[in-house]
C-alpha cells in the first residue's frame, strides 16, 4: 500500500475536468451568496420554537429528530441497520482481523470505558433539554464498543446470536411500536399522545441509542460475531 | 460566542483554509495511510467548525463519528487491505500473484465475455 | 457576508474537491475518502446557511438532517469499505478494472 | 382538526401500511433468521394487501394525504398517494411478490445467502414503497439512500468477481448520486424554507438556487436512473447479480429514481419553462438506439437483457418533449410503459436465471434446444419480448401507442421514428435469443432441473405484461386519480 501511484498521462477529459469543476464551484458559490441575505422564508426556526411546547422535550433539535421529522429518523435507522446487513453478507468470506492488544491499550480500555459509558448516559439524559440525544449517545456507545474490540474483547458466543440481533433491532422495533400505538387511540401514525410524549420519546431514544451504538460497533467489527443462528 | 469581531473573522478564515488544505492533503496523498491520517485531522477540524457555528449537537456527533469511528473504520480497512493482498495497487502487465481470469473478464459488458458469473454456476 | 456564509462557501469548495478526487482517482479507498469529504461539504452548506434566521439561532431542522446524515454517512463508509475489501480479495487490486481514471494512467 | 368529520377522514394511517409491512418483515427476518423466508413471504403478501386496500378508496374519493405524527408541512412530513404513486406501488407489490416466490426457491439450498437476502430485499421494498409515498424532498433522500444501498448490497450477494466489481461501482455511483441530490435539497430548503413538495411547488421561482438545485438533482437522479450516457454502471451490475436481484434492479430500482425525477419535474421544475425537455428527449432517443444496438451485440443473455433496460429507460424520457405540447397522453404512455417494462423485464431476468441455472451458463449462442427443455421459461421470455417490442396485445404496446399518439398528433415525426425504430431493434434482439433457443448447440447443457415455481413466477409476470394490453381502462383510471400530470402541462401555458 505504500507504493506511489504512477504518474498520469493527460487526456482531454483530464484537462477538462478541473475546468468543469471550477465552473460548478463558481456557480454554487454564487448561489450561496445569492442566498446569503435572509430571505422572506429563512428556515423553520420560528415554527419549531412555536410548536416546541407540544412535543414533550425542550431541545429543538431533539424535537425535530424524534417528533416533527421522526419518520425520517426511523428510516435513517433502517439505513443504518441495512448497512450492517450488507457488511455481514460481505465479510463472511474475508479473513478475520484479530487484534492483540498491547498493555497500553489494555490500560486505556480500563480507564476510558467507564468514562465513555457515563458520557453516553449523560448525553442521552441531556438530550431532552440540551445538546445531546440518541444519535450522539449512540455514537459514544459505538466508540466504546470499538475501544473494547481494540482491547481484544469479544462478545461471548452465546450472546452473539439472536441476543445481539435483538439489541441491534430493538431501537427500530420500539420506535415502530410506539408509532403504531396512537393508531389504537384513533390518532395518527407517530402522533404520540401529548401527555406521554416526553416519556415515549425518552423510551425511543434510549433503545435507539443502544441499537445505534451496537450497530456502529458491529460495523467496525465487520464480520458477524459467531454464535448460534 | 461573538461571531462578528475581527478576531472571530480571522479564526473562521483560518479554520476554513485549514479545512480545505486538510481535504486536499487527504485526497491528494498517494499513500493511503497518509490520506487516512489527514482525513482524521479533517474530521477533528470540522468538529471545531461546528463549535464555531454554535451547533454543539453536530459537533458531538462529528467528533465521535466523523473523526473517531470513521477513522477507526478506515484504519481497520487499511489493515484489511494489507491482509487480503491489496499491495499490488500498481497495475502491472504481468501479475503472477492472482488468477488472470478475474481481470481479463469483461465487466464493462461490451460483449466479449463468455463466462457466466461464478456464483451462479456454483449454485 | 457572515462567517457562516464563509463556511457554506468552504462547503462548496469541499464538494468540488471531493468530486474531483472521486472522478480522478482510481484507488477505491481514495474514492471512499472523497465521498466523505463531499458529504462534509454538503453538511457545511446545510448548516452555514441555517444561521440566517431573524433571531440569530441556528435553524434546528438542518441540524437534525446533518446529525442523521453523519450517522448514515459512516454506515455508507463501512459498507463501502467492506465491499472494497471483498473486491480487493477477489480481483487482487485496489482499483476497478475498467475505471476511466485507471485507464488513462 | 377543524371539524370532527375532517378529523375522522384524515385520522387514518393506512397509507403507512405499504411501508411498514416490508419494514417489519425485514426486522423480523433479521432477528429470526431461521424463519427468514416464511417471514419474507408473509410480509410481501402483507404489502400486496396493503396496496390493494388503498386502491378502491382512492378510486372512489381521490388522492390521499397523511401528515405523519399529526404535524402538517412545513414542520412535519406529509405522505401523498395519487394515481402515479398508486400505480408505482401496485407495480412494486406485483413484481415484488413474483420475485419473492422465485427467490424463496432460488436461495432455498443456500441458507447463509438466504439469511442475507431476505432482510436486504425487504428493506429494498421498504425504500421503494416509502419513495413512492413521500411528498417531502428530504424524506425522499432518505428513501433513495435505503434503495441504493440495499440494491448494491444485494448485487454483491452473487459473490463472483464480476458481481463484486459491478456492485462496488453501483454503490459508488449511488452514493455520488445521493450526495448531489442532497446538496440540491439543501439549496431548495434554504431558498424556500421548506422541504415539502406541495409548498415548494407554490413557492418556487426562477432564483439561482432553483437552477443550481435543478442541475444537481437532475445529475444525481439521471445518474441513478442510468439515462444514456450515464448508463455505464448498469449492465455489469444488473447482469451479474443473482437472478431475483437482477429482476428487482431492472424492474423496480431504476423506476424509483425515475419516478422521483418525474415527480420533481411535474411539481417543481416542469412549469418553469427551462427548455431542457428536448435535451432530455434526445438523451432518451440516444438511450433507445444505443442500448438496443448494444443489446444486439451481446453474447451473454443477461447482458442482453440489461442493455435492453438501458434502451427501455430511454423511452420514458421521450415523454418529456412530447408532453410539452400539453398532451398528458405522453406521461400516461411513459408510466404505462414503465409498469409494463417492470413486469416484462422481471420476467425476462427470471427466465434468464432459469436458463442459467439449467445450463450452467447464459451464452446465447450455446442455448441448446431449451425450448423443449424449459418451455415455460422460453414462453415467459417470448411473451415478455412481445411487450418489450411493443407488439399488441401487451402493456408495452399500449404505452408506445400512447407515446406515438402524442408524437403524431403534434406532427413530431422524428420522435415517432425513434419509437418505431426502437421497437424494430428490440424485435431483432428478442428473436436472436429465441432463434438460438430452438436450435441445437454443439456444447450440450449440464441440464440441472429448474423448480416449477421459478418457471411459473417468470411466466406469470410475462402474462401480466400481456394482460396489461388487454385490460386497459382500469389502469388508466388508476393513473388519473388526482391528475398527477396536470400541473406541468397547466403551468406551461402563458
Amino acid at each position: 500500500m505504500q507504493t506511489r501511484m504512477p504518474g498520469s498521462r493527460s487526456t482531454l477529459g483530464r484537462r477538462l475536468l478541473p475546468v468543469l469543476l471550477a465552473g460548478l464551484c463558481g456557480g454554487l458559490a454564487l448561489t450561496i451568496l445569492s442566498l446569503s441575505p435572509p430571505g422572506p422564508s429563512s428556515g423553520l426556526a420560528d415554527e419549531v420554537t412555536a410548536a416546541l411546547a407540544q412535543t414533550g422535550v425542550t431541545s429543538p433539535v431533539t424535537a425535530v429528530l424524534l417528533d416533527f421529522r421522526g419518520y425520517d429518523t426511523l428510516l435513517e435507522m433502517a439505513v443504518l441497520l441495512l448497512a450492517l446487513g450488507g457488511v455481514w453478507s460481505l465479510v463472511a468470506h474475508l479473513p478475520r482481523i484479530d487484534g492483540r492488544p498491547g498493555i497500553m491499550l489494555d490500560r486505556l480500555t480500563r480507564l476510558y470505558l467507564p468514562l465513555m459509558l457515563v458520557v453516553a448516559g449523560y448525553l442521552l439524559w441531556a438530550g431532552g433539554t440540551a445538546p445531546g440525544g440518541a444519535f450522539q449517545s449512540g455514537a459514544v456507545l459505538g466508540a466504546a464498543g470499538v475501544v473494547l474490540t481494540l482491547g481484544g474483547w469479544r462478545l461471548p458466543p452465546r450472546l452473539a446470536g439472536w441476543p445481539l440481533r435483538l439489541v441491534l433491532t430493538a431501537g427500530l422495533v420500539i420506535f415502530i411500536a410506539v408509532g403504531l400505538l396512537p393508531i389504537g387511540f384513533g390518532s395518527l401514525w407517530l402522533d404520540y399522545p401529548r401527555a406521554w410524549a416526553g416519556g415515549l420519546i425518552l423510551l425511543i431514544e434510549t433503545t435507539a441509542s443502544l441499537s445505534i451504538g451496537a450497530t456502529l460497533a458491529a460495523l467496525f467489527l465487520g464480520g458477524q460475531p459467531r454464535g448460534d443462528p | 460566542m461573538d461571531l462578528s469581531g475581527p478576531l472571530a473573522w480571522a479564526i473562521d478564515a483560518l479554520l476554513a483554509l485549514l479545512l480545505l488544505w486538510l481535504a486536499l492533503r487527504a485526497l491528494g496523498s498517494p499513500v493511503p495511510l497518509e490520506g487516512v491520517i489527514f482525513f482524521i485531522g479533517f474530521g477533528l477540524t470540522l468538529a471545531m467548525v461546528w463549535v464555531r457555528l454554535e451547533v454543539p449537537d453536530i459537533a458531538l456527533a462529528e467528533a465521535a463519528i466523523g473523526a473517531g469511528l470513521s477513522g477507526a473504520l478506515l484504519l481497520a480497512a487499511l489493515a484489511g487491505l494489507r491482509k487480503v493482498g491489496g499491495q499490488r495497487d500498481v497495475p502491472g502487465p504481468a501479475d503472477p500473484g492472482h488468477p488472470p481470469d478475474a481481470l481479463a473478464k469483461d465487466t464493462s459488458g461490451d460483449g466479449r465475455s463468455g463466462s457466466p458469473p461464478a456464483a451462479e454456476v456454483a449454485d | 457576508m457572515t462567517p457562516a456564509t464563509l463556511y457554506a462557501l468552504t462547503g462548496v469548495g469541499l464538494f468540488a474537491i471531493g468530486l474531483y478526487a472521486f472522478i480522478r482517482h482510481a484507488h477505491l479507498l481514495r474514492k471512499i475518502l472523497a465521498f466523505n469529504v463531499m458529504g462534509s461539504g454538503v453538511f457545511l452548506v446545510l448548516i452555514g446557511l441555517a444561521r440566517r434566521t431573524p433571531t440569530g439561532l441556528t435553524d434546528p431542522v438542518p441540524q437534525a438532517m446533518v446529525i442523521t446524515g453523519i450517522v448514515v454517512a459512516v454506515a455508507a463508509t463501512a459498507l463501502a469499505l467492506s465491499l472494497m475489501l471483498r473486491v480487493v480479495a477477489t480481483i487482487g487490486r485496489t482499483e476497478l478494472p475498467d475505471d476511466p481514471a485507471r485507464r488513462a494512467e | 382538526m377543524t371539524s370532527t368529520l375532517e378529523a375522522a377522514l384524515t385520522a387514518r394511517s393506512d397509507l403507512i401500511a405499504p411501508v411498514l409491512a416490508p419494514l417489519v418483515g425485514a426486522l423480523l427476518s433479521f432477528l429470526l433468521r431461521r424463519w427468514a423466508m416464511p417471514i419474507g413471504l408473509i410480509s410481501i403478501i402483507g404489502l400486496v394487501l396493503a396496496v390493494l386496500m388503498l386502491i378502491p378508496e382512492a378510486l372512489a374519493t381521490g388522492p390521499r394525504w397523511l401528515a405523519v405524527g399529526g404535524w402538517e408541512a412545513p414542520l412535519g412530513i406529509v405522505l401523498h398517494a395519487d394515481g402515479l404513486s398508486l400505480a408505482m406501488l401496485f407495480m412494486t407489490a406485483a413484481v415484488g411478490l413474483a420475485i419473492s416466490l422465485y427467490a424463496a426457491v432460488y436461495f432455498h439450498d443456500q441458507p447463509s445467502r438466504a439469511w442475507s437476502f431476505w432482510p436486504l430485499w425487504l428493506l429494498l421494498l421498504t425504500g421503494l414503497t416509502a419513495l413512492f409515498l413521500a411528498a417531502d424532498i428530504f424524506n425522499l433522500y432518505v428513501t433513495l439512500e435505503l434503495l441504493g444501498r440495499a440494491a448494491a448490497a444485494l448485487t454483491a450477494l452473487a459473490g463472483g468477481a464480476d458481481a463484486l466489481v459491478g456492485a462496488m461501482r453501483y454503490l459508488l455511483v449511488s452514493l455520488l448520486g445521493s450526495l448531489a441530490y442532497l446538496l440540491g435539497v439543501a439549496l431548495l430548503y434554504h431558498a424556500y424554507g421548506t422541504v415539502d413538495l406541495g409548498l415548494l411547488a407554490d413557492r418556487i421561482a426562477g432564483l439561482p438556487a432553483t437552477w443550481a438545485a435543478l442541475g444537481l438533482m437532475s445529475a444525481g437522479l439521471l445518474l441513478k436512473t442510468a439515462l444514456f450516457p450515464l448508463h455505464f454502471w448498469l449492465p455489469p451490475a444488473h447482469s451479474n447479480a443473482p437472478a431475483p436481484v437482477s429482476a428487482a434492479l431492472s424492474a423496480l430500482v431504476v423506476k424509483g429514481s425515475f419516478y422521483l425525477w418525474l415527480r420533481l419535474w411535474l411539481e417543481l421544475f416542469g412549469g418553469l419553462g427551462l427548455g431542457v425537455e428536448t435535451f432530455l428527449g434526445l438523451l432518451g432517443a440516444g438511450a433507445v438506439i444505443w442500448g438496443s444496438l448494444q443489446a444486439l451485440r451481446q453474447t451473454r443473455l443477461k447482458l442482453l437483457v440489461a442493455y435492453s433496460t438501458v434502451a427501455q429507460i430511454g423511452y420514458l424520457f421521450l415523454a418529456f418533449p412530447l408532453a410539452l405540447g400539453g398532451a398528458t397522453t405522453a406521461w400516461t404512455g411513459a408510466i404505462y410503459l414503465a409498469v409494463s417494462h417492470a413486469l416484462a423485464k422481471a420476467a425476462m431476468f427470471l427466465a434468464a436465471g432459469n436458463l442459467l441455472r439449467f445450463g450452467g451458463h447464459d451464452r446465447i449462442a450455446d442455448l441448446d434446444r431449451v425450448v423443449q427443455r424449459l418451455p415455460l421459461s422460453i414462453a415467459a421470455f417470448a411473451l415478455a419480448g412481445v411487450s418489450i417490442m411493443g407488439l399488441p396485445p401487451s402493456g408495452g404496446f399500449i404505452g408506445k401507442w400512447l407515446l406515438l399518439e402524442a408524437a403524431l398528433s403534434q406532427g413530431r415525426w422524428g420522435w415517432a421514428l425513434v419509437i418505431l425504430l426502437g421497437g424494430v431493434l428490440a424485435a431483432t434482439y428478442v428473436f436472436k435469443v429465441l432463434g438460438y433457443a430452438f436450435t441445437q448447440s454443439e456444447t450440450p447443457h449440464r441440464a440441472r432441473p429448474v423448480p416449477a415455481v421459478m418457471e411459473w413466477a417468470a411466466l406469470s409476470l410475462a402474462a401480466s405484461a400481456i394482460l396489461l394490453g388487454l385490460i386497459v381502462a382500469p389502469p388508466l383510471a388508476l393513473l388519473a386519480i388526482g391528475e398527477p400530470f396536470a400541473m406541468a402541462t397547466g403551468a406551461v401555458g402563458p
